[in-house]
């Protein structure tokens, strides 16, 4: 076990790998000195300017070029930045990486894996502040991963590079800094959950930091001797259904919780697989909670009305059991 | 444009190249007939019929293992690299035994046994993969080269920037080659474009371009093969650009209404690529019946190409479920 | 009435908005020759190239620059030809387009309608055939139109054009040349849903073409004697949430039915909310009808196996009511 | 480079530019303090200091009701368009009264009021909207003009290419503007940029190009009305390339230990803009006394701005669910 954050944890993993495999490389703007959040730092002169390679400013080139150089072989790692600016390099990641397998009837394989920071951060506003984990989750050929601790993202960093499909990777911004042991023996399987608390009264349903938040509500229930399970999904493409639906099976109760807008969000993927396949199982209100369909502000305060707070989750816990918060 | 001696030509390749756009154009011609006489091909074919020699010229430039990145006007470029045409023509009719399983279909032609990476249905989309797909055998340090096909119409979309920066800032082994067929789909691209085009632009952005007149394929292929062995050097990345014309409509559903009546008729009196190098060969003495017999096998071949296509199955239903990803199912989730 | 087709409906609308308001204008590939469907024949003789304006191959240039236009005061039309090309303007729909009036603290307006054709056509494979509504409900300040039918199309196209907000406006494919009775003095609110057929057994929700194949399943199920509501969404955002609850909690069944993928699909989000609202009304299983996760094949055998079909929906409702398809 | 003959300087203009170039640094100095010392300033600012020259010069040249499109970088550009410092200031620290109500922040700052219709937090995102408020204004038959700035990273990205290809074909009243300030965040943007810059991609795209020392605001004005006068003259779009330094990090945050350790300050001995024209008007015989007037002036101001700023409330919580759309409710739809 290591003491790491969250940024270390990912780093270390990448660094490792690159070790392992020579074909591993890094691709983005600013690696050399880190990128935005560090998550790079010391790879360029650990691994040369090739390995961790510095680019101009055209994501949609970073995208498309990466795609092409793992077409021939190579194993690219892609920097976004910001999960906001992938959005240039929208048709490259949906309409070329995600379908080339499939379109060119199994003759490439597209083995990369894209960061795309998430969420929000410290007063960023609407352009910088953004989390899209559903769109990607409805793209086939995708895989979506949200690693909300710094083992996660430790050991799901390694999956992924691992992983030969292309594995969309959300790191949250608002976490870098979150310390926790790591376990680098450790492996996850992608689409495997984590249950970060177990209990039988209500289950929580989230992923990256809003899982977190999940974990903090428990201990809090918990004082009330209110046991939640908490399910951190960590990748919803594949998503861990059997866990989700076996907890609810046990709590009779659900609460999902997530940072993105709440309509057309994953949440109601959850939402409506639990209905459709656990409906009979219920024995209290469903209850999905996610921003609302408005836009992030720069301003503290309007920033914080967008938020899912801990207090939103253990309230929507409660009243699942038809109970008031206290 | 650059002027060719035509008495250095070496007449083996002079007919090969002839022999390859006879093939081309018998594809194509075929694959328009299986569209419209037949009805076997549902989606859009985007024939390249008076452009063949760009194909032609470019791709004898390559070893089998050098790479390529295509258009939707890829039939030409495809089979000029190696492909068969029999699994070109399943494809296209969403056969079994198609070089993509049936699922790409004209537009998403691919044989990565040769190194055709894929045709593409976006435009432009294929500029910065081309030059990612250069950046990958950089990186592992193969002698292989790229070479990136896209249209006159694509130079306005940033990809085209944003790729060609790229491959010139890593110094990538790349020949961009833009087909200028003049039109992008009912738009004559002139009309759409600023300045002197994509060998200007191409310019700014660091590239040595040269230009050529994409209808003499011995032009072409002199040009392509200088550029090759510039790269194979270690070169940096060039753009050659080829002027051509599109004879057909932009698919061949389209009856080109758009045009100036006697455009394409002029072009293919005065340019077609193929005509043109039975001209050269004859004059190289080469003779007619030689040259008919070239044209001949071309469409024997490709006639019996279309018939046996036609005859195979369609795939497995299956197989729409396959070559999803290896990470989850992609089977039916909600129904 | 005026016998119309689909594609005549939408550019009847356009026409007549275009004589009414001159700041309105059309901007797109190929324009001048009536796009790839026909949707702007005679448009560009009608009214100069100025106002039906021909582009170079700049989807992005398209997109952002339309929006331009509209900050000064112009009403922009915009064509993406099919609606997988859009994905190369996503900045600047998605972080643009969307977020300007919010961001810049009300100053600006985007009256726009960005026109992108979805759906299954005719062996057209991967990257033609994307339905991706699911996205666009997703982002805030974004308005999502689906008409189903030539009177939808004429009347929402004139709602759309009059609007203030952005508006994608998803015409689907196969459909352009549907025949149908229009009535030009038919005004539609978008966010209202049209209730197609009335029942009291089950209600089908569903939206675009696959709204057709909903009301031909409920004529089916009609001669069952089996009464179906058949709900035509119309406009994703809004939604009527309103109308489909009311008729579940008449029906006590529901099926949703939609071409593009389940997963993560706007499917989910109806089916979500009415298990959160009215679940207790419920009396048979929900059903929700999508497509694979997979992706979209060029031969016509396997582009069938994503489709759903009206046999499918058919099942589906009839497992709601506990039979079996006859 | 253009040579400005500065006997023919306008006092009256040349002090203008100083007391605009000393408010833009006095402001932005205030910003960096609210954020540093005062933790006032959650998100990223990115000063132009250093960089004034640049938008006192270009914005000099237009009227309240001609179009400004920005960057990340815009706090200058925004104030010389003649948006209300306060206003700004309380839009940095998030405040009511700020000019977007405290949502945008200084990456979104606008003040359509006065024609500054947004900053960007997208490089390169602005150059296709600025081509775009120009076809707007020329369909509407307007005769104001648009000036586009965008930083020398931007020049990268696609829609620098499709944005002035746009502007060139539709003929559009345009004054790109490239404020090259050598870096592109922590990157020395030549390194990652082929060819020969911004001036000669714009040259490939058709557009007459001008390359002017852009710490010499007077060469700045100059060019800059030489090209509003040509646009307002019903002229072709241009580019003007502004070669300066980015004195600072790319954010109040970035230390900029990447540069090489005298380069920044090697710039402000001697390319500070403001020292230039400081030495420029005292050539024209204005006193040092004066010249610390117009210093003491702009600080006194900004000094006062900050301080009303950081005493404004912040917005109402409610301005959260605003202005997102007339159609359909933002407010919460699941909890
Ligand atoms: C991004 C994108 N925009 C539009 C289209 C539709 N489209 C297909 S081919 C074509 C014309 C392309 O012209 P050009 O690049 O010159 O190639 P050509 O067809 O002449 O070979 C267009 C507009 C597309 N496929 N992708
Ligand atoms: C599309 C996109 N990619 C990356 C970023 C992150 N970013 C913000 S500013 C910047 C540097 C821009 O350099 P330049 O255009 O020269 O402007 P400058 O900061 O020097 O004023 C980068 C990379 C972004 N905001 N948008
Ligand atoms: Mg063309
Ligand atoms: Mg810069």
């Amino acid at each position: 076990m290591v003491k790491m954050t969250y940024v270390e944890a990912s780093r270390e993993a990448v660094r490792e790998m690159m070790h392992a495999d020579k074909t591993v490389w890094c691709v983005g703007e600013d690696l050399g000195r880190g990128s935005v959040f560090g998550q790079y730092l010391g790879l360029q002169e650990e691994f040369g300017p090739d390995r961790v390679a510095d680019t101009p400013i055209s994501e949609a080139a970073i995208m498309g070029a990466a795609f092409g150089a793992a077409m021939v072989g190579t194993r690219p790692i892609v920097e976004m930045r910001f999960s906001d600016f992938a959005l240039c390099a929208t048709d490259e990641l949906v309409n070329q990486i995600a379908k080339a397998r499939f379109m060119f009837g199994g003759q490439s394989r597209a083995p990369m894996v894209i960061r795309k920071p998430i969420g929000l951060w410290r007063s960023s506003a609407a352009q910088h502040s953004q989390s899209l984990e559903s769109w990607y989750v409805h793209i086939p050929g995708l895989v979506v991963v949200c690693p909300a601790t710094p083992q996660d993202n430790y050991s799901m960093m390694k999956a992924a590079i691992k992983c030969d499909d292309p594995v969309v990777y959300l790191e949250h911004k608002n976490i870098w800094q979150m310390e926790g042991e790591v376990d680098k023996s450790l492996e996850v399987t992608l689409g495997k959950a984590a249950v970060r608390r177990s209990g039988d009264d209500v289950t929580l349903v989230s992923w990256s930091d809003t899982a977190n938040k999940c974990v903090a509500v428990a201990d809090r229930l918990a004082t009330q001797n209110i046991h939640a399970e908490v399910i951190d999904l960590r990748s919803l493409w594949p998503w861990d259904k059997g866990t989700v639906l076996a907890s609810v099976r046990k709590t009779g109760r659900l609460v999902v919780a997530h940072e993105s807008v709440a309509v057309g969000g994953f949440g109601a993927e959850v939402v409506a697989t639990v209905a459709e396949q656990a409906g009979d199982a219920l024995r209290g209100p469903l209850r999905r909670l996610g921003a609302p369909r408005s836009l992030v502000a720069y301003a503290p305060n309007l920033e914080d009305q967008v938020r899912i707070t801990e207090d939103m989750i253990e309230k929507a816990a409660l009243e699942t059991l038809g109970k008031s918060a206290p | 444009m650059k002027q060719v001696n035509t008495a250095t030509h070496n007449t083996a390749r002079a007919r090969e190249l002839l022999a390859m756009m006879e093939r081309i154009r018998a594809f194509e011609e075929q694959a328009i007939l299986a569209a419209e006489r037949d009805k076997l091909v549902l989606g859009a074919i985007h024939p390249s019929i008076g452009q063949e020699a760009c194909a032609a010229g470019v791709m004898q430039a390559l070893n089998t293992d050098d790479i390529l990145l295509s258009t939707h006007r890829g039939h030409g470029h495809t089979l000029a690299k190696g492909a068969d045409a029999l699994a070109m023509m399943r494809e296209l009719l969403g056969r079994e035994g198609g070089c993509c399983g049936g699922k790409g279909g004209s537009m998403h032609i691919a044989d990565f046994g040769v190194g055709m990476l894929g045709a593409n249905g976006v435009v432009g989309a294929n500029i910065t993969i081309g030059a990612g797909a250069a950046h990958g055998i950089k990186l592992m340090g193969d002698n292989r080269i790229v070479v990136d096909v896209f249209g006159d119409g694509a130079i306005n979309r940033g990809p085209f920037l944003e790729g060609i920066n790229w491959a010139s800032v890593f110094e990538l082994p790349v020949m961009f080659v833009c087909e200028d067929n003049q039109y992008s789909a009912t738009t004559k691209t002139k009309s759409v474009t600023a300045g002197q085009g994509a060998a200007a632009r191409a310019k700014s952005l660091g590239l040595k371009a040269t230009v050529i007149d994409g209808n003499n394929v011995e032009a072409v292929a002199n040009a392509a093969d200088e550029i090759a062995a510039r790269l194979r050097a270690g070169g940096p990345p060039e753009m050659l650009h080829l002027i051509t014309y599109r004879r057909t409509g932009h698919t061949s559903f389209d009856p080109a209404t758009y045009r100036p009546e006697d455009e394409s008729a002029r072009e293919e009196k005065l340019n077609d690529p193929i005509a043109r190098q039975r001209t050269l060969l004859a004059g190289m003495g080469v003779s007619e019946d030689a040259l008919d017999t070239i044209h001949q096998t071309a469409q024997t071949e490709m006639i019996a190409v279309l018939a046996k296509a036609a005859a195979t199955p369609f795939p497995d239903d299956n197989t729409a479920f396959l070559d999803v990803q290896d990470t989850g199912s992609p089977a039916v989730e909600a129904f």
